[in-house]
Parts: structure tokens; C-alpha cells; sequence
């Protein structure tokens, strides 16, 4: 296939599986007529029509909440969060309902909905709409987070969650629409439990996901040249983490430093960091290292906003001090 | 005591109910006030625990509108939701096991008091927030008119209600939900159980407009008002609602006056409400004025009534002893239920 | 084109607007006009970033509302906030410098386009999520009657004006906050600028009752419609709210029906809204009209009219001499205010 | 003064700091004529009225969002939450307007407010009722998160926490408030960023907050005559944490545990195990070990429910393995 844009790759996964499958239907804000602030839905309204790809008055708490409840009626929604930073209104629906209801009703319903969107610190969009909601929302029980970062990665993913019989927070990155790639001609999923090796090293072993990715790729493009071999991990399943591959590959490079976009306080990296505590302390040649964002709003301000997020810099400079100066 | 509203007026000879009919739904009141009768004596017996919120007084409401309804219709509920969950059909066996926290309970003993659920029933719950079931009913009521028109299942017509309270209106997922449901013409009931208070606060010092039933004017949705201690003129009310529903023709908000006769829950000290103002609502008892309306129609007479009584009040001791005599859920399992079952 | 409801009627020479303060009036929309289209011109320059909604077509509410205000009351607005920051009496300087990210800006930098603060001129926000202002809002208009009557602070007269579009009105917030204002009687403006679209959501797809002010008669508030591009029709209507609202009697929701001239922001293409629309509502352009009724009702000449409007276009350019030649905030101060400083 | 039961001691703050601050007033529902569902503020609203102890409707978000704005003008608000979970509905004026609207105003407004109300695990309340919102809010900026244990700390912090000049999180146990203490005749402030050391010891340190400090102290009743000197450190300030007590603490003891009511996974626990790393790393002679709450929605069943909290008796026996065995 040729070259694919990742809202595209979204698009399709969308497409396919409402195609496949009667019960999969749209709903948010603007994702009809207007096909989506980040056009993933665009098309769709005039293929399915305005039921299947429903236009939402401004109402999170409730439009999620519908959804729940069309999904312990059998339907399979996915909600779109126009930005994921909105769901904030329907946090209430989220926990108690899409992620607890199941357990609390002693297994008499499913809720097999996908909640989706883009997240992320973007081009100075300014605090609100710069939020990194995989941290506020890992403690919730009964829900599945997720998150892409290619747009291969983002198509199967997103297939697969549409199929899970559970609810799935699935997380895109505002920055990364526009990223292409070669997609395959044929259908294929990605297990949404599954971190994925992106490069393979002996030396160290970096944890990151969704945009982030690509700032590591970024440093170890530069290491290479230097002669560093860092192993790298996209975790791409946020909750639960994939220990088995995390542990395997630690088992090898007994080093670790994870780079998130997250706030550092109470984020993605300090459950990873605690679990390895758990597992694997007696691997660990140094104390994990984690590269995470400024525990404050995302300032609007370019070069502020800058400070705010990890750079590929600082991330070489990391891999650099841990390996070669084996701290 | 707070103002009272006038009830509005309604012709119970007009409801052409027949004696069959009658008893059915005498019973079902007759079941709601015994269970909760009985979970007060378990609760203080320490059989059950956590907050108890009992629907005394209410039963012309639960029983008015969910008999109206078919068994494939949906029912959504509050924290105030055993007797929802009898009128819906889940038997009194599991929710009183469910009261005692047994693996036979309606929720597998997980759920407890304010998270009743039965999918065989098609209850959605037991949502012990304010507000959050409205939304959650009308995902069912999407899915009716979804399977109709998206689907073209035409036999799709199920109906949903939700029930909440008078304090309840004034929650944004209410007034969200209204506006949704009218505009896109789904078929669900609104069903405001306005008893006066929200736990120690009086409807009128929490609202701005405290005739609920207005407000679905300004959504392009009708309105009603009706008496809620009257369990005939909530059926009327509700089938009307129903039919309107079911045919396509889109949300009803009913508004029923009653009144809980006791506390907000068997934790609640009860004392803001006035002896005349309980004394004015007593007087009102959904049941007693049911059993005379009975009696002097002849659709029934004193000893089918005894005997209906005498059924429920076995049926709740059954109840009870099958609660007891279950287990409890395996602590082996204290996982299951996080995700679904493949 | 979306059916288009008729705009109410009013009287223009019932104003009784001297000369001065139409020029007043009239400077404040030209420099809310002439400030947008700069943004837009810088911003297609790089120098500003992020979502910059604008506010070109509904300056009639912004300067109708908010001149009609005192110094001392509060504004409270969302993330299409420049010119109601401008009204407010932020100064141009401040409004630009903050759109380039500088330390000069209202908000430090810190916030940018949806993020304009100033406690100086009791600017609470720059809210950039939908309805959230209207709580915060409220707030101020609480504070307002609490130190009046729990304080004893016969000078606190201030009344708040809360700014949002028709397709917040269908956010709980919005409903939840007339309800609390009504019922406590908060010096409170609900300012609805009804520009029929949020983003590419014809406000007739969103809500099940288009007419917003109609919404405010189930809360027990008055609610009214006005032209929203006339800007003394506008003006009128806020003049007789904030006097209610100072008297202690109470909140108004006020419903403009007027139209954005750009689109939702400058990253949206705006293919939904039709030409056609579009060019009815241009010709209703609420600076055209009012510089006609100037003329016309001869409280100004075109001279006089050409001179503001030069006045304001130096100022604007000013402005943006000012931002670009002011500093960037300081790296070493990425972690002040987060907390309050001793 | 003669014994106070904690939520007397709350009460009693709340009234002194009223009187002596007439813009501090409490709103939520039912804390004025109904006294509050745990009576916290009983007699409040017939001493200072209806405006001072407002008794509001059924709307967290717009009621904190309220108090968001009347603090930014000047009042000083202590929000009740009849119970803290019913704040999920307010989590964007939490998170957007009490914790970030400071630093995005660029330090315009100060938001002085305090949230408080029963968190925690009760008597078989139910998932929904039995929520830990410590670890749902830990992320989010400009929050400072405060938990009491004992009717003295819980007096003093709360004055502290009504004169901080920032949105305070103040999370009260639901089965905590009828304890009681002797307090003070005088007036006292507690400092709202330092832990407390609960009991010196040298084998291991033991880091707790709320409820769980007394399922620790019973568990210490037992290790004492066995022998064992653990130091037990009651957090206080969930955020930020304490480093400087905890390092005084690690550098003695060399081992941690730490036991929180919250879930594991992103937990209070998580975090803290993360900085711990960070900051006491070659300290440390065995990994942290977190003893948390079950990552399950708390079942309502009696026996379930207590499995999926923390006992003394799995602290005593995390202890003894971690001291005696000298894992
Ligand atoms: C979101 C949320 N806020 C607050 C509560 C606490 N609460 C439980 S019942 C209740 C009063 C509800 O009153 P109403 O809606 O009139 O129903 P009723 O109990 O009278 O049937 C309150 C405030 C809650 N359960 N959920
Ligand atoms: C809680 C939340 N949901 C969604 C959005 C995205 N959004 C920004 S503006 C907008 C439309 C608002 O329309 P309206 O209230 O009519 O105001 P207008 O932009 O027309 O002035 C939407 C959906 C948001 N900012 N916040
Ligand atoms: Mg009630
Ligand atoms: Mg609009």
C-alpha cells in the first residue's frame, strides 16, 4: 500500500472494522460533517451515515457515559475525545462505569468500547490542551491503555482495541498525525498487550512510547555514530505494562532509562520504575533513570514549552553518562 | 414543613385496569415494601452492610412505571434500587443475596446495596453516583434506535427508563441527557421520583425551579407531572410515555411527587424532615390507597389481598434463608470480573 | 445555509447615546476588529502559535457588554478572549505580547491565545475548555454577594459577566450554574454569543431547542434575546441586567445572536458554513452598521471616525512593536507560579 | 482539652480559622442545616449562616469551579466533598482550574482553597464509595494533597491547610473519624509539607499515611515483642513528599516498606519507590517493597473487601521476612 499518514492509517482501521462489523459506531465532537478535528473520521459520516458516525452536542461526561451504556447493550462505540484533555469532564464516566462497572456488576456486563484521541504536548498549544492523561488515569481498574506511535503500530492497535471486549483507552499524539509509512495490503491486528522492540542493543534498555519514540530514535541515531548500542522499547500498552519483554530485555542490558512525556510525579515511569523494583532489582547495574516531563502545566511560550518536554539532547546525553561512565 | 405542591388530580376509574392486572401490580408493591422492610430488620441484625437506601413510600413509582414496561425493555436505577430490581423481575432471592454479599447475589456479592445489576433482566444498574446512571440509560436507549435505524432491526423497539431523584435534577448529566435524548428522538423515559429531599436538603433550597416536570419544555420534550403515591396515574403516565417511546416519537420527563417514608438511608439520622410533613405523606401510602381502590372497584376483596401478603411474606423469608444459606464468592476469584472472559 | 431565526427588533434611537460615548463605543470595536486581523497576519507570519480562534463579526457583544460594565466587575471569557481582554481594558501592548509568548504578556507568556488573564482589570480567564469559565464565573459573582451580605461590605456591588458560545449551552456546566445563580440571586450576566456553529456543529444538529434565552424561564431567571450586531441593542439589554444584578436582584441570561467571520480558528478550512450565510450575515457587520448610525444620528463625522480608526491602527501597530521587541520569559523561572509566593 | 474525636478536631479548625478569617467559608452538599454527612460541620451554619456554610445542589464540577473563582477573588473556600470520590465529576475544575490556573495566569491569581472529605476504604461501602482519589490526582500540577490520621495532626493540618495560599487536596479516612486524642488547650499549626515520624527505630523503615498508619502501628504492637525496631513514618504530604525526613530515615535503616490503601499500579507507593531510586538508590540493601491495595475495584462483600486491603498481618510478615530474613 502505499505510503500511509497516520490519521489515515486510523481512518482505515475504523473503516474496516465498521465495515466488518454493524455494532462499531463513531461518536464525539465534530467527527460527522466536519470529519474530525484531526480528520481520522473523514468520510465516514457519508458512508455510514449520521447514526454511525455520530455528531455530539458538547458533553463528555454524557456522551461517554452513553456509550458505556450502549456497549453493555451490545453496541461497540468509540468515543472520540476531540482532544483526549477533555475526557477530564467525563472522568466519572471513565472510572466508575467504562472501567469499573464490569467488575462491580459480578461480570453480568461487558463493556467493550474504545475511548480515543489525540494527547500529547503539541506546538504551543497552551496547558489545557497539552495534557498527558495516561498518568491521571493508569490507577483506574478495568481499564486497558494504550498507545500509538507509527502509523502501522496505529492501525493494528486500533483494530484490535475495537475488537476487545473491554474498554480501552487508546492514545494518539497530536504531533504525530502526520508521520507515513508503507502500510501492508492485507488486514492484519497487533496484540494490544505486546511492547514492541523497536531496536535491538546490549547496552541499555530504553522504555518509551508514543511520540516520545521518536525523540529516542532521534538520540540513538546519534549514538549509533558514537558507538552506543541501546536496546529500545515502545511500551505501546501503557496498562497493563509487558514485563515479560521489559524483563527480558533488562535481563540482558541490566540498565534502564525510561523516557516519557508524562509529568515525572505520580507518571508512567514511577509504576514502571516501582514494578522493576519488584522484578528485577537484582539485574539492575545502575538505578533506573527517568526522563520525563516538568511537573508543571506546559507553558505556552516556545522555549519554555521546549524545557518543558524531553529533547533528543538530553536523552543522548543520558544513554552517554549511564553506558560509558558505567554509573 | 416545606410547601407542598397539590397533587395533581387523576381518574383512577378512568384506568380500566382488570382485576388480574390489579393484583399484579399489588403484589409488586406489596414485595417492594416487605423486602425493604425486611433488609431494615437484617441491616440492624448486621446481615448486610454499608448504606442501605430504602424505597418505602416510593413503591407506587417503581411499581407504576416498570410494569407498564415489556420484559425486554430496560431499567437503570440509583443507589436507591432494590425495588427497581424486584419490579424488573430479578428475584428476591438475588438481591437479597446480593445484600449479604453472597456469590448468588444479583451482582455476585461484588456490588452490595447501591450496585444492583442483571443482565437477564436487562437492569443496568445500581449507580451509586448521582446522575451517572441517566447517561448510561440512554446508551441503552441509543442501542434501541440504533439497532432500528442503523441496523434495520425493526423489531428494536425496547424502551429504557431511567430513575433518579429530585436532587438529581440539578446535575448537568440530567440536563445533558435531556437535550441529547429530544434531539435525537430516543426512546427513553425520564423518571424523577421527586420524594422532596435529597438527603438533608429540601428540594426548594436546591433549585431555582423547583417544578422538575417543567423543565423538559425548553428541551422540545413533553413534560408530566403526576402523582406519585398513586400507582394507577404513574401506570397511565408511563404508558403513554412508552407508547410514544415505541413508536419512534421520542423522550418523556415524568415527574412523580412522593415521598420516602423513612430516612435517606438506615444511616441517616432523619432530622430535618417534620413530624407533620411525614404525617401528611403517611397518610398518602401508595399501598393502602391502592388496597382500597381494590376493593371498592371489586377487583378484589380482602382475603386475595391476605393471601397476596402472606405469598410475599413467605417469599421474602425464602429470601432471606437463601441468602444465608449461599456462599460466599471464592476468595480464589477476587480478580475475575476485572476483564472480560474470553 | 441554516435556517436563520429573526433577529428581534430594536429601537436605535430609543439609545440616547451622547457622542462621546458612541465614539467610545465605536473605538472599542474598531480596536477589537483591527487587533484580529493583526493576529491573523501574524500569525500566518509565525509569530504566534497554537489555536488562535478570532473574534471578527461579534465585537458588538464584547464592546455592548462589557463598556457597559465598571472597572471594578469581573470579566470572565474563553478561548476566543482577545477582545473581550481588550474591552476589558487590557492593554493592546499586553494582549499581543502575550500571543508572542512574552514575558511582557498579560499572562507572562505562560498562557498564550485561549490563556488571557488579568487580575489588574478583573479579567478571571481565558478558559480554554468549553463551560469551565462558567463555574469560575460564578465564583466571583458569589464572592460579590458574600461580601456584601455575609461581610457587611456595602460596596461590593460587582457584577460578573461569564461570555460562551450556543454550543457550550449544551455542557451541564452551563445548566448547573443557572440553577446556583438563580437560586442565590448572584450579580451574574450569562452572556450567550450565539454564532449558530461550534467548530463544524450547526448549533440546530446540538441542541434539541435552538432558542438558548428561552432556557433560562425553567430556572426562574429573565432571559432575553437581542441582535447580537447591534451593538446598542446589545448594550441596552446589558445595561438593564447589570442594574438588576447590582440592585441584588439577581442573574439575566442574554442570548446574542450574531456570527464569527472567520472561521472556528485559523487552522480551521471552515468548508461547512455556506457563502451564502455567510454574506447575509457580513452585511449585517455590526461596525458598518454603527458607523451609519453615527453618522446618520450625526454623533460623529467621518473625519472623526477616520481619525479612531487611525488612532487604533497605531496603536495595534504599537502593540506589535511592543511584543515582538519584548523579552522572552526568563529559563530559570520555568517553575514559578506554580506556587503562590511569599 | 478533653478527648476530641478526629472529626470534632476537624470541626473545631474549621470554626477557629472561620472566626478569625471572615472570608474562609465551606460549601458542599448538605454541610450547612444537615451538619454534614460525617458532622463535620454541625452547628457551623446556625453560628455563621447560610452563606458562610453553603448548602449546595447536587454539582461537583460547578460547585468547585465556584470555589476556583471565589478563591481567585479573594474568599477562601474549603470545599466538602460529601464523600472525596463524587470529586471525579469534578476532576477538570480540579485539575484545569485549582491546580493549573496559577502558572498558566503566569501567576495573575492564587487559588487559596481547600478540598477536603472521607476517602478510603469504609465498612463494605461499595467500589464506588471506596475510592482512593490520592492516586487519581497525584499528577496533576499545583496541588498540594494532605492526608490526615489522628484528630491532633488532623486539627493542625487543616488550619495549615485553610491559611495556604494554594489548592490544598485534604483527604479524611472515613473510618478514621471517630478516633480519639487529647488535644491541645493552645492554639497549634502543623506544617503542611513534613511527615511525622510516628516511631524511631533502626531495622526498617515503614512508610504509611491515613487509615493504614494504624493497621502499621498494630502490626508494630506484635514485631516489638518479637523483637523488631522498625521506624514508621506517617507521609502527611502526599504531595510533595518529604524527601528529607525519608532520606534522614533511609540512610539509618537501609530498607523500606511502604503501605498505602490506594492501588498499586500508579500509585502513592509508585512514585515514592521511583524517587526513591532516584535520590537514595546505594542506600537501599533490598528493594522497596510496596504492600497496596488490590488493583480491583473494591468489592463489596466482607471477605473480599478485606483481601483487597492491607493487613497487619501481612505488614508484620512483610517486616519479619524483609528484617530477620535480611532479604
Ligand atoms: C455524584 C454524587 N454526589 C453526591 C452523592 C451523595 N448523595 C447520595 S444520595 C444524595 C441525594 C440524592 O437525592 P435525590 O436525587 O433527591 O434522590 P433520593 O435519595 O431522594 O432518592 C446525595 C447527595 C452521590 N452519591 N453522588
Ligand atoms: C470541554 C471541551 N470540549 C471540547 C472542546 C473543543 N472545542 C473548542 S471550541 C468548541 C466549540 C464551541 O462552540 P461555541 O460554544 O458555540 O463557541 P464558539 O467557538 O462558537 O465561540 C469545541 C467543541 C473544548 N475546548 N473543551
Ligand atoms: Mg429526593
Ligand atoms: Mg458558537
Amino acid at each position: 500500500m502505499a505510503e500511509t499518514l497516520l490519521f489515515n492509517a486510523l481512518r482505515q482501521a475504523i473503516d474496516e472494522e465498521m465495515s466488518r462489523d454493524g455494532t462499531v459506531y463513531v461518536l464525539g465532537e465534530d467527527v460527522g460533517q466536519y470529519g474530525g478535528s484531526y480528520k481520522v473520521t473523514k468520510g465516514l459520516y457519508e458512508k455510514y451515515g449520521e447514526l454511525r458516525v455520530l455528531d455530539t452536542p458538547i458533553a463528555e461526561n454524557s456522551f461517554t457515559g452513553m456509550a458505556v451504556g450502549s456497549a453493555m447493550t451490545g453496541l461497540k462505540p468509540i468515543v472520540e475525545g476531540m482532544n483526549m484533555g477533555f475526557l477530564l469532564l467525563a472522568f466519572n464516566q471513565i472510572a466508575n462505569n467504562a472501567g469499573m462497572l464490569r467488575y462491580t456488576s459480578g461480570g453480568n456486563f461487558e463493556i467493550p468500547m474504545v475511548i480515543r484521541g489525540p494527547g500529547g504536548v503539541g506546538r504551543q498549544l497552551g496547558a489545557e490542551h497539552s495534557q498527558r492523561l495516561e498518568a491521571y488515569f493508569q490507577a483506574v481498574p478495568g481499564l486497558k491503555i494504550v498507545a500509538c506511535s507509527t502509523p502501522y503500530n496505529a492501525k493494528g492497535l486500533l483494530k484490535s482495541a475495537i475488537r476487545d471486549r473491554n474498554p480501552v483507552l487508546f492514545f494518539e499524539h497530536v504531533l504525530l498525525y502526520n508521520l507515513k509509512e508503507d502500510l501492508p495490503e492485507d488486514e492484519y491486528l497487533l496484540p494490544l498487550n505486546q511492547a514492541e522492540v523497536v531496536r535491538r542493543g546490549e547496552d541499555v534498555t530504553i522504555l518509551t512510547y508514543s511520540r516520545m519514540r521518536h525523540h529516542v530514535m532521534q538520540a540513538v541515531k546519534s549514538l549509533e555514530k558514537k558507538g552506543f548500542d541501546p536496546e529500545v522499547i515502545d511500551l505501546i500498552s501503557l496498562k497493563p505494562i509487558d514485563y515479560d519483554t521489559l524483563g527480558e530485555s533488562i535481563r540482558k542490558t541490566h540498565r534502564v532509562i525510561i523516557v516519557e512525556e508524562c509529568m515525572k510525579t505520580g507518571g508512567i515511569a514511577a509504576e514502571i520504575i516501582a514494578s522493576i523494583n519488584d522484578r528485577f532489582f537484582d539485574e539492575l547495574d545502575a538505578p533506573v533513570l527517568r526522563l520525563s516531563s516538568q511537573d508543571i502545566p506546559t507553558p505556552y511560550n516556545g522555549r519554555l514549552e521546549s524545557l518543558t518536554i524531553v529533547q533528543p539532547k538530553q536523552i543522548e546525553a543520558a544513554v552517554e553518562q549511564m553506558v560509558a561512565l558505567r554509573v | 414543613m416545606v410547601q407542598d405542591r397539590t397533587l395533581p388530580a387523576f381518574q383512577s376509574a378512568t384506568a380500566q385496569v382488570s382485576s388480574e392486572e390489579g393484583l399484579r401490580l399489588y403484589e409488586d408493591m406489596i414485595l417492594g415494601r416487605y423486602f425493604e422492610d425486611k433488609c431494615a430488620e437484617m441491616y440492624y441484625r448486621g446481615k448486610m452492610f454499608g448504606f442501605v437506601h430504602l424505597y418505602n413510600g416510593q413503591e407506587a413509582v417503581s411499581t407504576g412505571v416498570i410494569k407498564a414496561m415489556r420484559s425486554d425493555d430496560y431499567v437503570c436505577s440509583t443507589y436507591r434500587d432494590h425495588v427497581h430490581a424486584l419490579s424488573a423481575g430479578v428475584p428476591a432471592n438475588s438481591v437479597m443475596a446480593e445484600l449479604f454479599g453472597k456469590e448468588t447475589g444479583c451482582s455476585k456479592g461484588r456490588g452490595g446495596s447501591m450496585h444492583m445489576f442483571s443482565k437477564e433482566h436487562n437492569l443496568l444498574g445500581g449507580f451509586a453516583f448521582i446522575g451517572e446512571g441517566i447517561p448510561v440509560a440512554l446508551g441503552a436507549a441509543f442501542q434501541a434506535r440504533y439497532r432500528r435505524d442503523a441496523l434495520g432491526d425493526a423489531a428494536a423497539d425496547q424502551v429504557t427508563a431511567a430513575f433518579f431523584g429530585d436532587g438529581t435534577t440539578n446535575n448537568g448529566q440530567f440536563f445533558e441527557c435531556l437535550n441529547m435524548a429530544a434531539l435525537w428522538k430516543l426512546p427513553i423515559l425520564f423518571v424523577v421520583e421527586n420524594n422532596k429531599w435529597a438527603i438533608g436538603m429540601a428540594h426548594e433550597r436546591a433549585t431555582s425551579q423547583p417544578e422538575i416536570y417543567r423543565k423538559a419544555s425548553v428541551f422540545g420534550m413533553p413534560g408530566v407531572e403526576v402523582d406519585g403515591m398513586d400507582v394507577l396515574a404513574v401506570r397511565a403516565a408511563a404508558q403513554e410515555a412508552i407508547s410514544r417511546a415505541r413508536a419512534g416519537e421520542g423522550p418523556t420527563l415524568i415527574e412523580c411527587l412522593t415521598y420516602r417514608f423513612r430516612g435517606h438511608s438506615l444511616a441517616d439520622p432523619d432530622e430535618l424532615r417534620s413530624q407533620a410533613e411525614k404525617e401528611t405523606w403517611q397518610a398518602r401510602d401508595p399501598i393502602g390507597r391502592f388496597e382500597a381502590y381494590l376493593l371498592e372497584q371489586n377487583l378484589a376483596d380482602e382475603e386475595t389481598l391476605k393471601s397476596v401478603r402472606q405469598r410475599i411474606d413467605g417469599l421474602i423469608e425464602a429470601a432471606v434463608k437463601f441468602a444465608e444459606d449461599s456462599p460466599e464468592p471464592d476468595p480464589s476469584e477476587l480478580y475475575r470480573y476485572i476483564f472480560a472472559e474470553r
